[in-house]
């Protein structure tokens, strides 16, 4: 089987980040097996809890979320360039409070640089977009 | 969980983290201080690294990453205190982390 | 990961003072620092980043280019950069780095060609 | 080893493409994509396409249609998305010109 992974340093209310998401659903369709995306750079703000969009545009967290809970898609962001563009998953974790809340979507996975190795590792082919 | 350092009675801010916010003002005394957090005592052995890894960032503007850090020991003291388990054993929670921190440096990305 | 050979090259092609020129370079690190073969290749407003005596904290930036002078020790050695992209930009080849190889179009493409893997930021 | 060239920006606005035709071996491909597809009447593609008449070059067809671009398919094979997938395959590595 053919393996891919993809980077993504666009972030979501760019047009060009749709047709990353185009590309990786034909991979899907092609049997290509999609191990992974890396979120990178402005890329990272796609993981956003707060994505709203106008419902007549297209819905860019919706689609990762539909390529993670249907296509068992890994979407990996790199957390030191989320938490440089003020998404975390420890928010609230100063002084005098326990509780820890996150604003990164539930779909995606906190990671670090070290899972792109990975991902390099593990697959034929890396596309970025 | 404190936020900053009491020192000669000058207040001298970390981060939640117990980092020092502003890294030229550590000075060697606030190195024990810093490492009592963690329960460590420092021995001469952990000053190497902690000079070490301090230089370090000094000459390069970035604290390495554990594989530079044993590559970059390894010229200076030899083969046998550059080797990861060596550190470990001195650095229970990780070198990288806590050498940088007595050392009064920023905490490394955390994806490094 | 030991069993990957994979050659990787990161190419530089966005101007010193730019966020994603310093996070190519931590990319790169943590290619280097996992043992992966990398190689770094400056073409474009990439190759600005390579002159001396830039002064980045003049403006608040952090001296990012003062790290690539520990590549060595992420077993970074190969540093490419393209003639015609200093040429163009009226850059004589006065680097912050003592190894970088200077390759014409033809030459720099060649290099690239050698990698399984090809970023650019 | 071969390259899949993705172009993804005009060269009538940023200065990628001049670098991306510097880089094409002729057992590479390039594909013109997003904004990538403008390039076809730029002077840099007609040039290029002049020096490099072997070089396999496509685009995406939806992508030059959603802007209104006639590309002469001697010039360059409108290709689909699904299309652009298997590309990648066939090539040892891509480049992402963006």
């Amino acid at each position: 089987m053919q393996t891919l992974s993809v980077v993504i340093t666009t972030p979501p209310c760019s047009y060009s980040t749709i047709t990353a998401i185009d590309y990786i659903n034909h991979a899907i369709k092609a049997g290509v097996n999609v191990v992974g995306v890396f979120f990178y750079q402005d890329g990272v703000l796609n993981a956003s809890a707060n994505i709203a969009i106008a419902n007549d545009e297209y819905q860019t967290h919706k689609h990762w979320q539909k390529l993670n809970t249907e296509h068992g898609v890994n979407l990996h962001v790199c957390i030191t360039a989320c938490e440089k563009r003020g998404l975390s998953d420890d928010i609230g974790d100063t002084v005098n409070t326990e509780v820890t809340q996150s604003n990164i979507s539930q779909y995606f996975t906190v990671s670090g640089l070290g899972e792109l190795v990975e991902l390099t590792a593990k697959s034929e082919k890396m596309v970025q977009f | 969980m404190t936020t900053e350092l009491e020192y000669n009675g000058q207040i001298i801010p970390t981060d939640k983290h117990g980092y020092l916010v502003d890294f030229t003002q550590w000075t060697e005394e606030l190195a024990p201080l810093l490492a009592q957090s963690d329960d460590i005592e420092l021995t001469e052995a952990h000053w190497e690294i902690v000079r070490f890894v301090r230089e370090f960032y000094l000459t390069y503007n970035t604290s390495p990453a554990i594989r530079a850090l044993t590559k970059a020991l390894k010229t200076k003291f030899g083969e046998d205190k550059a080797s990861s388990r060596y550190l470990f054993r001195l650095f229970p929670d990780g070198p990288a982390k806590q050498a940088t921190k007595y050392a009064g440096l920023p905490k490394p990305a955390r994806c490094l | 990961m030991s069993e990957s050979c994979k050659k990787i090259a990161i190419l530089n092609a966005s101007s010193t003072i730019n966020q994603a020129s310093k996070e190519a370079l931590d990319a790169a690190l943590i290619y280097g620092s996992y043992e992966q073969s990398t190689s770094l290749f400056f073409q474009g407003e990439g190759v600005r980043q390579l002159i001396s005596n830039q002064q980045l904290e003049t403006v608040h930036v952090k001296d990012y280019l003062k790290t690539m002078a520990a590549l060595a020790f992420y077993d970074i050695e190969n540093i490419y950069a393209c003639k015609a992209s200093l040429v163009e930009r009226g850059l004589a080849e006065g680097f912050h780095l003592d190894d970088v190889q200077v390759l014409s179009s033809d030459a720099f493409s060649d290099k690239l060609h050698q990698h399984n893997v090809i970023l650019r930021f | 080893m071969t390259i899949l060239h993705l172009q993804r920006t005009s060269a009538f606005d940023k200065n990628d493409f001049a670098q991306c035709v510097l880089s094409i071996k002729p057992d590479d491909a390039l594909v013109l994509i997003d904004d990538g597809c403008y390039n076809a009447s730029h002077s840099l593609f007609i040039n290029f396409k002049k020096q490099n008449p072997t070089v396999a070059v496509f685009h995406i067809q939806e992508h030059a249609q959603a802007r209104a671009i006639e590309i002469n398919h001697d010039q360059s094979s409108p290709i689909t998305m699904a299309k652009l997938v298997e590309l990648t395959f066939q090539y040892n590595s891509t480049i992402t010109w963006q």
